[in-house]
C-alpha cells in the first residue's frame, strides 16, 4: 500500500482505473474537481467517476448526449471521492469504499436487473 | 433431346472459349472484371459437374452451386452462358451421371 | 511442466484466432488469382504480428496493464476514443464476416440459405459465452481448430514444388496484369494476418492469467510458435488454391468456389473438410472477437471484465458482447455477400492499424511502464514500417478496387 | 472565497500569457500532499500539446522528429499565476518571467 507524496495529476491520476474494496473495478478517474482558494494554492476537492464527464471532455455537445443517455438508467450525478479515501495509487487507484453501494455502478445494477436477470443463466 | 443438349453444349463450349479469349486479349477496361468473373463462373460450373460426376460432391451442394452460377451468369455481360449451366443443373437434378459426363467432356476447354 | 503445457496450449489456441474467415477468404482468392505470387504478403504480415503479439504479452507482464487500459491512462480519454471507435467498428464488420463464414459453411453442408443460419449461429455463440467458462471456450475451439491442418496435409498430397514456393515467400513480385486487384489482395491479406483484436485479446488474457516475469520466455515462444503455426495454415490455404483452383481458371468470388479446393487432394472428404474447417475457424474467431470487443469496452470505461465472471457479476461486460453479437447477426441478415464483406473488412483493418499500433509502440518505449523491458529499436522499426506500409497501400488500393468492381 | 472547477476540461487547452502570447497547452498539474490534502504546486505548459502525455522517450522523439514536433520544452507556471476563466486557462505573468523546462526523458520514478 503506497500513496506517493508528489503527484503529476494528469499522468498519475486522470484516467486511472479505480478499484473499490476487494479490488472491485468501479470505473476510471474521469474528472478532477479543483478548488481555487484566495491566498492559498488550489487543492483537489474531489475525483470523479462518471461517463458523462468523460464524454464532456470531447466537447460540450457529447456531454449533453451522454447525459441524456445516462438518464435511461436514472444516473443523474457523478460519483465523487476525496484524496483521504485513497488507499493506494500505483497502476490502479484503490479507494476504501464498497463499490456496490455507490452510484458509480448505476448502469451495472440497472443492466443486471433489467437485462441480465431476465435471460437464461443470468441469475446464477 | 440428346441432339439439342449436344447443340447447346457446343454453344457453351464456344462461349467459354470466346470468353477466355476475350479475357486473355484484355478488352475494355471497365467490363474486364465482369468478363473475368463470368469466365471464372462458367469454368466453376464445369469443375463442379466433373467433381459431382466422380462422386466427390454432395448433391445438395452441386445443385445449389450450379443454380448460383446460372444466376451469376444471367447478370453477366454474356447471359447466354447461363443456358448450358442450366442444362448441367437439370442433369444433376435428375442424377443423370452419363449426361453430366458428356456435357463436361464437351464443355471442358482444351 | 505446467508451463510447457501452457506453451503448447498457447500455440494451439492461437490458431483459433489466426485462421479465420479473413485468412481463408483472402488466401483462397490470392492463390486462385495469382498463384504463389502473394505468399510474401502472408510472410510480411506474420513477421509483424509475431512482434506485436510478443510485445502485448511483454507489456502486460512488465506494466500490469492491458493495452487499452494503458492507452487511456497515458493519452487520455479524448485520444483513446479514436482508435477505440475505429477498432469497434472494424471488429463489428469482422465479427459479421466470421458469423457469415459459419453460416455459409452450414449452407454448403445443408443447402439451407446462409441468412437463415444467422440467428441460430448467433444464439449458439452467445450462449457459449454466457454460460461456459473461458477455458472451455478457448481450449474447445483450439482442439477443434486442429482440423484446419488438413490444408497443410493437402499441400503435401498435391505435391507442391518447394523452390517456386520458397521464392514467392521471400521475393515480392508485381504481376503485369490486374495490379490494382493484386495490391488490394495484398493489403487484405496483411489486414487478415495482423488483426488488432488478436493482440488486444492476448494482452487481456495475460492479465487475467496473472503472468509474471517468469512468463517472459514462454510469452516469446507462444507468440512466435503460435503465429508461425497459424501462418503456415493460411499459407497452405493459398498454396492449395493456387494448385487446384488456378489451373481450372476459377477465381474465388464466393465460398462456393473456395469449397472445391480440397477435393483434388481428398476426394469426397475434401468438400466436408473444407466446410468443417471454415465453420470451426470462423466460430473460434467469432468467440474471440466478441470477447475481445467486450474487453476493450470494459477497459475503456473501467468496468468489471473477465470471461470467468458470471454475467451477474459483470452485467455491463455481458451486455456489451450480447449487443455486439446482435448487431453482427443483423449485418449477416442483410444478405451481403459474406466473402466481399470479409475482404473489405480486412482491407479496412489495414487502414486503421496505425491508430492502435502507433500509440501502442509509444507505450512499448515508455520506461515508466516497461522499465528495463522496453522495445529495441529494431522491433520498433519493423512494426512501424510494416504497419504504415499496409495502411498506405490500403488507402490507395481500396478506392481502386471499388472502381474496378463496378 | 473559493470555487471548484472541472480541471479535466482545461487539460490540453491553449494557454496565453498576460501579453496574449501563446505559451502552449496545459498538459500537467504538479501536486504535493500537504496535511492530508492534495495541493497544486505548479502547472506545466508546453509548446507541443500532449508532450507530457506522449512521454518523450527515445521512440517518441523519433516519431516527433519525423513529424516535425521535436521542440520539446515549455513553461512552468506557478500555482498563483494561473487563472481559469470561461475562455480557458490564462497566465497572469509574462512568458519571459517564467521558468522553462525541457522534456527530456525522466529517470524512472
Amino acid at each position: 500500500m503506497s500513496k506517493p507524496k508528489d503527484i503529476e495529476l494528469v499522468r498519475d491520476v486522470l484516467d486511472t482505473q479505480v478499484l473499490g474494496r476487494k479490488k472491485r473495478p468501479m470505473g476510471k478517474v474521469d474528472g478532477v474537481g479543483l478548488e481555487l482558494r484566495d491566498g492559498a494554492p488550489p487543492r483537489v476537492a474531489y475525483f470523479e467517476i462518471d461517463g458523462v464527464t468523460a464524454w464532456r471532455r470531447l466537447g460540450e455537445r457529447y456531454g449533453r448526449w451522454a447525459a441524456r443517455v445516462a438518464r435511461w438508467w436514472r444516473h443523474t450525478e457523478p460519483y465523487r471521492f476525496g484524496w483521504s479515501q485513497v488507499r493506494d495509487l500505483g497502476i490502479d487507484l484503490e479507494i476504501d469504499v464498497d463499490a456496490e453501494r455507490t452510484c458509480a455502478l448505476d448502469l451495472e445494477r440497472w443492466l443486471r436487473e433489467r437485462f441480465v436477470a431476465r435471460l437464461p443463466g443470468g441469475r446464477r | 433431346m440428346q441432339a439439342s443438349a449436344l447443340l447447346t453444349g457446343r454453344a457453351m463450349k464456344c462461349a467459354v472459349c470466346a470468353l477466355a479469349g476475350i479475357v486473355l486479349a484484355g478488352c475494355g477496361d471497365q467490363s474486364e472484371q465482369d468478363w473475368r468473373s463470368a469466365s471464372s463462373w462458367s469454368l466453376t460450373a464445369v469443375v463442379v459437374a466433373r467433381y459431382w460426376e466422380r462422386g466427390d460432391l454432395p448433391d445438395t451442394y452441386a445443385r445449389r452451386a450450379l443454380k448460383k452460377i446460372s444466376d451469376e451468369l444471367g447478370k453477366s455481360p454474356l447471359p447466354e452462358a447461363a443456358g448450358p449451366v442450366d442444362e448441367l443443373l437439370e442433369a444433376v437434378e435428375l442424377r443423370d451421371r452419363q449426361a453430366v459426363r458428356r456435357l463436361v467432356r464437351e464443355l471442358s476447354p482444351r | 511442466m505446467k508451463k510447457i503445457l501452457g506453451i503448447a496450449l498457447g500455440i494451439v489456441t492461437s490458431i483459433g484466432g489466426f485462421l479465420d474467415a479473413g485468412s481463408i477468404a483472402t488466401s483462397a482468392q490470392a492463390g486462385a488469382a495469382f498463384g504463389y505470387a502473394l505468399l510474401w504478403a502472408v510472410a510480411l504480415g506474420t513477421i509483424c504480428v509475431i512482434f506485436l503479439v510478443e510485445m502485448s504479452g511483454r507489456f502486460a507482464i512488465a506494466s500490469g496493464h492491458t493495452i487499452t487500459d494503458a492507452i487511456r491512462k497515458r493519452f487520455g480519454f479524448a485520444v483513446l476514443i479514436v482508435p477505440f471507435g475505429a477498432t469497434m467498428l472494424v471488429n463489428l464488420l469482422v465479427l459479421a464476416s466470421e458469423l457469415g463464414g459459419v453460416c455459409v459453411a452450414l449452407e454448403l453442408a445443408t443447402g439451407i440459405g446462409f441468412q437463415l443460419w444467422a440467428i441460430p449461429v448467433a444464439v449458439a455463440l452467445w450462449l457459449l459465452l454466457w454460460v461456459a467458462t473461458f477455458d472451455v471456450v478457448e481450449e474447445g475451439t483450439a482442439l477443434l481448430g486442429l482440423v484446419t491442418l488438413c490444408f497443410v496435409v493437402a499441400v503435401f498430397t498435391l505435391g507442391a514444388e518447394p523452390v517456386p514456393l520458397a521464392r514467392a515467400l521471400v521475393v515480392p513480385s508485381l504481376p503485369a496484369d490486374e495490379r490494382a486487384h493484386y495490391l488490394f489482395l495484398a493489403v487484405s491479406i496483411i489486414g487478415a494476418t495482423i488483426a488488432p483484436y488478436l493482440f488486444l485479446f492476448y494482452s487481456s488474457g495475460a492479465i487475467e492469467d496473472k503472468w509474471d516475469k517468469s512468463y517472459l520466455m514462454p510469452n516469446r515462444m507462444i507468440a512466435t510458435g503460435g503465429m508461425l503455426f497459424g501462418a503456415m495454415i493460411s499459407m497452405a490455404v493459398l498454396v492449395v488454391a493456387a494448385l487446384t483452383l488456378k489451373p481450372e481458371g476459377i477465381r474465388v468470388e464466393g465460398y462456393e468456389q473456395a469449397a472445391l479446393m480440397l477435393v483434388p487432394a481428398f476426394g469426397r472428404w475434401g468438400f466436408y473438410l473444407f466446410v468443417v474447417s471454415l465453420a470451426v475457424a470462423c466460430f473460434g474467431a467469432a468467440l474471440e472477437l466478441s470477447l475481445a470487443s467486450a474487453y476493450a469496452m470494459a477497459q475503456t470505461f473501467g468496468w468489471n471484465w473477465g470471461e470467468d465472471l458470471k454475467p451477474r457479476q459483470a452485467a455491463r461486460f455481458g451486455t456489451a458482447y450480447t449487443a455486439f453479437i446482435v448487431l453482427a447477426a443483423l449485418i449477416v441478415l442483410t444478405g451481403l455477400n459474406p466473402m466481399k464483406l470479409t475482404l473489405f473488412s480486412m482491407a479496412i483493418t489495414a487502414v486503421i492499424l496505425p491508430l492502435t499500433v502507433v500509440p501502442f509502440l509509444v507505450l512499448m518505449n515508455d520506461r515508466r511502464y516497461m522499465k528495463e523491458h522496453v522495445n529495441s529499436r529494431f522491433s520498433n522499426m519493423i512494426v512501424a514500417l510494416i504497419v504504415l506500409l499496409a495502411a498506405v497501400l490500403a488507402l490507395v488500393s481500396i478506392p481502386l478496387e471499388i472502381v474496378g468492381s463496378k | 472565497m473559493s470555487r471548484v472547477i472541472a480541471l479535466e476540461r482545461y487539460v490540453g487547452k491553449p494557454v496565453r500569457d498576460v501579453d496574449g502570447r501563446d505559451l502552449g497547452h496545459l498538459h500537467e498539474v504538479r501536486m504535493r500532499e500537504q496535511d492530508g490534502e492534495l495541493v497544486v504546486i505548479d502547472y506545466l505548459v508546453g509548446r507541443v500539446g500532449l508532450l507530457e502525455r506522449f512521454s518523450l522517450t527515445d521512440f517518441g522523439r523519433e516519431v516527433g522528429v519525423l513529424f516535425g514536433l521535436n521542440r520539446p520544452g515549455g513553461y512552468v507556471v506557478p500555482w498563483d499565476a494561473m487563472v481559469f476563466g470561461d475562455e480557458g486557462p490564462r497566465c497572469t505573468r509574462r512568458a519571459a518571467e517564467l521558468e522553462r523546462f525541457s522534456a527530456t526523458p525522466r529517470a524512472e520514478r
